[in-house]
């Protein structure tokens, strides 16, 4: 396997409608897979949309060697990803990837995956990769109701999983933040992954500075390329102004301004 | 078999297919994509006397067949790209051409000498265009005596093909080109960036940090195709064209109208293997149109 | 129920939302389509002192979120405009404004003096900015003191509100913008088409019988709005902006840039009901936002 | 019925494929149609297309009062043409209906009709129209091969119709201009109508002209509105330049500058 970026039409080979607001795309390369690492994700092609010009960034949600797929979990927001919902078994899709670099595979056994909303998407993909590294992480997952629960099983195959509704219709209640598990004197994790909105991922940030625990967050931006050239997508690091789409999307908190 | 190769102001192009500054990095990140070899050239990312931060997050907005760029020259200085870049970037098959921009006249020559130097650059872009950064990069790119000016100190240091890159956000394009040429540019590249500005009507708030930026893309591309049009006619040195060339027959559009080079800008992000595809869009139009060489239709738009 | 009146030099509009001219005939081509009466006004086609046939065809070019005219103020002359039009237009329950155009000072005073006797035209704008016309239409728009002197020559005889619409093929808009205000203005309005190009790259040609035209829509919508933001921190008097309006989000973006009223233009040719429904999108948005009245949004936009 | 423009979501009822370039849509109207005259067109909203900005027309190639349906037969060009094509029934399309002046009842009997590419698109219903009024016309129809002759059973409905093919796998070989009916000393037809490519009309013209015969053309146009306020779309007469979607596009020739 080789690390090369591609440009290339995969084939939705199944779509699965998770709530109303989400779904997942599985889609077939047309020749072996590259190597995709946890935290990547590719730029996908709107077609056939008049207001969409640019491509839209999506974590990979996981990745099947064997059937030769790739997974997106796309929440719609705008014109982009509404084209995206309507996409059909059979379709083709155009995507630039594997981009960006990884999640870090961490020095201990107690690790808490922390998501919320569509940030939740490169979390199966890092708690597969976990467990195959012997692994079992604690998978904290942040809903806004009920309804957009989901893919609950998948992720429990990997982890032990704590799920939190906005307005408690499904686990506890509140933001992730506010989780039992945050509330202890002592924290039970040495190594937190969270992905999720800015307030919320910061929110955990804080956490884990005040628990001395080392933490890993994957920044979302607003991306012209996606590949490094453009340079529209920085964050502020201890190295100045760096690419989310290269440097990133993965930053351990130590590195950021926060 | 047409012939690509054109020769810009003695410098010799396998063809006119070349890739704009600031959207294609040094060029070794598209070496996953295509091979580099078969390009034109490569006008790399702004070079300043200094290191520069660039504005704050965010830079970017998407438009209507286009997008509003703040990112404001982020680079590392002259001496980190004579250092570190250079070497990486040096043997590529295809020209360099480095995109040199400052706030003063002393900071453009200081470049210009710096990279005067480097033996496997031949020319350079000097860019009197950029709209992001508050001082001078706008004032010389919109003022003909200082447009003049900066091009003739660089001219006094610089030895190798002295391009310029003109602003569209002017009354006259034809001025700026006359007041380059007066200072010695060998060519013109048209066009930098159009000034615009995005608003989140939700948030009420301006989607830049910096309010305003630069708006590229098939959105320009009737205004940079009319200012090539119009400089054409106005001087005699060749121009390099561009603003929202997407595929071959926008390339072609370029030709027709007065430019000996194209760009390729903003269209790299959407497929970074569109340049390659452009080199052979261009080459099955000329089969087709019995056309021999790339000079043959530059500028041959039929008006009569 | 947010109050969508606003007030433009005195003159009281039931709501911003107005129609740009040249892509609204003179009205009664809608009355199929909408109740005019829904409308802020209409602004009606270019009037000039004589007929004028306009440029041969072809007039038009589609571009990427856009399109180029050159039209070239095709209309009868302001004679058949007071006897011929005005009569059939002047009892519509919205402010009809007439748009002045002409190639000498003597034509624009001319045309405005006899304007200035239609009992229910309440205003007119001054069209110192189509790049269609060769003699005269671009160079007023384009020279502050010409743009200054046009100005203040109608504001002899013009007694009503006077709009000024500025060319952005300018360097300088706000320059241009303090001239006309200078001049007399009451109210600025923002912004023409931007001069471009279209090629037929199969047959070598240029789309347009002028090889130049004039771009519209949603293309140009970003620099519009940069402009309506920037004349409206350097002066005083109302703005009506357009440029690309499609939608209510759209218009609420002039707004909060800085315009008291927006016009529709390219937008009708797609939708010719666009109009009323802008109207509704900003009420909607208004209440949503719990905003009373439009004057509260205009250059409200947070850059702090 | 109201003589009344309208802007309506009509709904496809129907697609025929007549061969690869050429495709009939049967259109269904959400109220009860307004008057429709032959030579009338629609202006058509093409969605989900990035590169088409405006609307395109094209001419009514029949009416169905009693199915509340009207039928558009489109010839694939570009991008827009491309995009029409891709409709399926149940689809819906914008249109603004119905546009432009019609053809003229003739106060003959001897009526010819000349049509070629996708200009024949009016004439069918002018036919039926004609018949209507218990005129039979000839109709003469040029197509570039015998892969795209199509519909003749129809226009046999309501006239004799002739066939022409560029390359004479059909009928008469040449341009319709060749045809013998224009070969004789004496023309049989008192009236011409006539649509097509702008060559092919004034090579009719010149013919009509020669003979003195009554001639009525359906000019094509760039448009960007098609309801006559952006004026784009003029053509010289004897009135100075008239709108071709107002005033047009049916002109008899004597009033045009050919
Ligand atoms: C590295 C990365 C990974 C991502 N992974 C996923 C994923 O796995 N699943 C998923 O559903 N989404 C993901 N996103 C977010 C996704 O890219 C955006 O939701 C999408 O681009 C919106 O496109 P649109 O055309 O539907 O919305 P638009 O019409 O473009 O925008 C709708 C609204 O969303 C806001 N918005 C758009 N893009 C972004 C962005 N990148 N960041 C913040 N706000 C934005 C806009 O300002 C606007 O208010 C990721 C983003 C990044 C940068
Ligand atoms: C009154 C009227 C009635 C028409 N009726 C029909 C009809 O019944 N059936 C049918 O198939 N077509 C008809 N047309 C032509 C049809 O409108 C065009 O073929 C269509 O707009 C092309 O759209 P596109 O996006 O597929 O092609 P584009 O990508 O827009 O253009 C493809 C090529 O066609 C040329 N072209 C586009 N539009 C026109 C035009 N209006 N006139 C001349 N050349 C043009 C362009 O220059 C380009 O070279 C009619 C046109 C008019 C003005
Ligand atoms: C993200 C981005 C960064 C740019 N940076 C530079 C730059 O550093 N120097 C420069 O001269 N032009 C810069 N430009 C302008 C482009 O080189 C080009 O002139 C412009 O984008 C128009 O071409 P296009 O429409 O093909 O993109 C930049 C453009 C973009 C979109
Ligand atoms: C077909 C057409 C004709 C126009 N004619 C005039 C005119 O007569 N006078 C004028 O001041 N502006 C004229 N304009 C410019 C518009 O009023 C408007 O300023 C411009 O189109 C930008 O707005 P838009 O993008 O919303 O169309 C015309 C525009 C178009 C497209
Ligand atoms: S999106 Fe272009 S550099 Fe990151
Ligand atoms: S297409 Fe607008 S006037 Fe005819």
């Amino acid at each position: 396997m080789e690390f090369k970026k591609l440009v290339q039409d995969l084939q939705v080979a199944e779509v699965t409608r998770l709530n109303k607001r989400h779904f997942i795309l599985d889609l077939l390369a047309p020749e072996k897979l590259p190597l995709i690492l946890p935290g990547q994700f590719v730029q996908a092609l709107v077609e056939d949309s008049p207001s969409t010009f640019l491509r839209r960034p999506f974590s990979i949600h996981s990745v099947d060697y064997k059937k030769n797929t790739l997974r997106l979990m796309i929440q719609v927001k705008g014109e982009g990803t509404r084209h995206l919902a309507s996409l059909k078994t059979g379709d083709h899709l155009n995507l630039i990837y594997p981009l960006g670099n990884s999640f870090s595979l961490p020095f201990t056994k107690d690790v808490l995956l922390v998501g919320g909303g569509c940030g939740v998407a490169p979390l199966l993909f890092l708690a597969q990769f976990l467990s195959q590294n012997n692994i079992h992480p604690t998978i904290l997952l942040g809903f806004r109701t009920r309804e957009e629960v989901s893919e609950i099983e998948t992720y429990s195959r990997y982890g032990k999983v704590l799920v939190m509704t906005d307005d408690g219709t499904e686990g506890e209640k509140g933001l992730v933040v506010d989780h039992s598990i945050f509330q202890r004197e002592r924290l039970d994790f040495k190594k937190i992954f969270c992905c999720g909105p800015d307030p919320m991922m910061k929110a955990v940030a804080k956490i884990a500075r005040m628990h001395k625990t080392d933490c890993e967050v994957s920044l979302e931006n607003t991306m012209a390329c996606g590949f490094g050239v453009c340079l529209c997508c920085v964050t502020p690091t201890d190295k100045g102004n760096e690419r989310v789409c290269v440097e990133g999307p993965v930053f351990n908190i130590n590195r950021l301004t926060w | 078999m047409p012939d690509l190769a054109i020769n810009i102001a003695g410098l010799h192009f396998k063809n006119p297919v070349t890739t704009a500054s600031g959207t294609f990095g040094y060029g070794d990140e598209f070496l996953d994509f295509i091979d580099i070899g078969r390009l034109g050239g490569i006008f790399v990312k702004a070079v300043t006397g200094k290191n520069r931060d660039g504005n704050p997050y965010p830079r970017m907005a998407e438009t209507a067949s286009g997008m509003l760029n703040s990112v404001g020259l982020q680079n590392k200085g002259v001496d980190h790209f004579c250092r570190e870049i250079y070497p990486r970037i040096r043997d590529f098959n295809t020209h360099i051409i480095v995109n040199v921009s400052g706030s003063t006249v002393e900071e453009y020559v200081e470049v210009a000498a710096r990279i005067n130097e480097l033996e496997k650059i031949p020319a350079i872009e000097l860019n009197i265009s950029c709209p992001n950064v508050k001082l001078g990069g706008m004032a010389f790119g919109t003022v003909p005596s200082m447009a003049e000016e900066v091009t003739a100190e660089v001219r006094k240091v610089y030895k190798k093909v002295l391009m310029v890159k003109l602003s569209p956000n002017v009354t006259s394009i034809t001025d700026l080109a006359k007041a380059v040429v007066d200072g010695g540019a060998d060519a013109i590249t048209l066009i930098n960036t159009l000034l615009g500005m995005a608003i989140d009507a939700e948030r009420r708030r301006p989607v830049l940090s910096t309010i305003t930026g630069g708006l590229s893309g098939p959105a320009i591309k009737p205004i940079a195709l009319r200012m090539v049009w119009q400089v054409h006619k106005a001087v005699q040195v060749p121009i390099v064209g561009l603003g929202g060339i997407m595929n071959a027959t926008d390339a072609i559009e370029f030709i027709l109208a007065g430019a000996s080079a194209i760009q390729v800008g903003t269209a790299n992000f959407i497929d970074p293997a569109v340049s390659i595809k452009i080199v052979d869009g261009i080459e099955a139009y000329m089969d087709r149109h019995k056309i021999n060489t790339v000079a043959d239709m530059v500028g041959a738009l039929r008006t009569e």
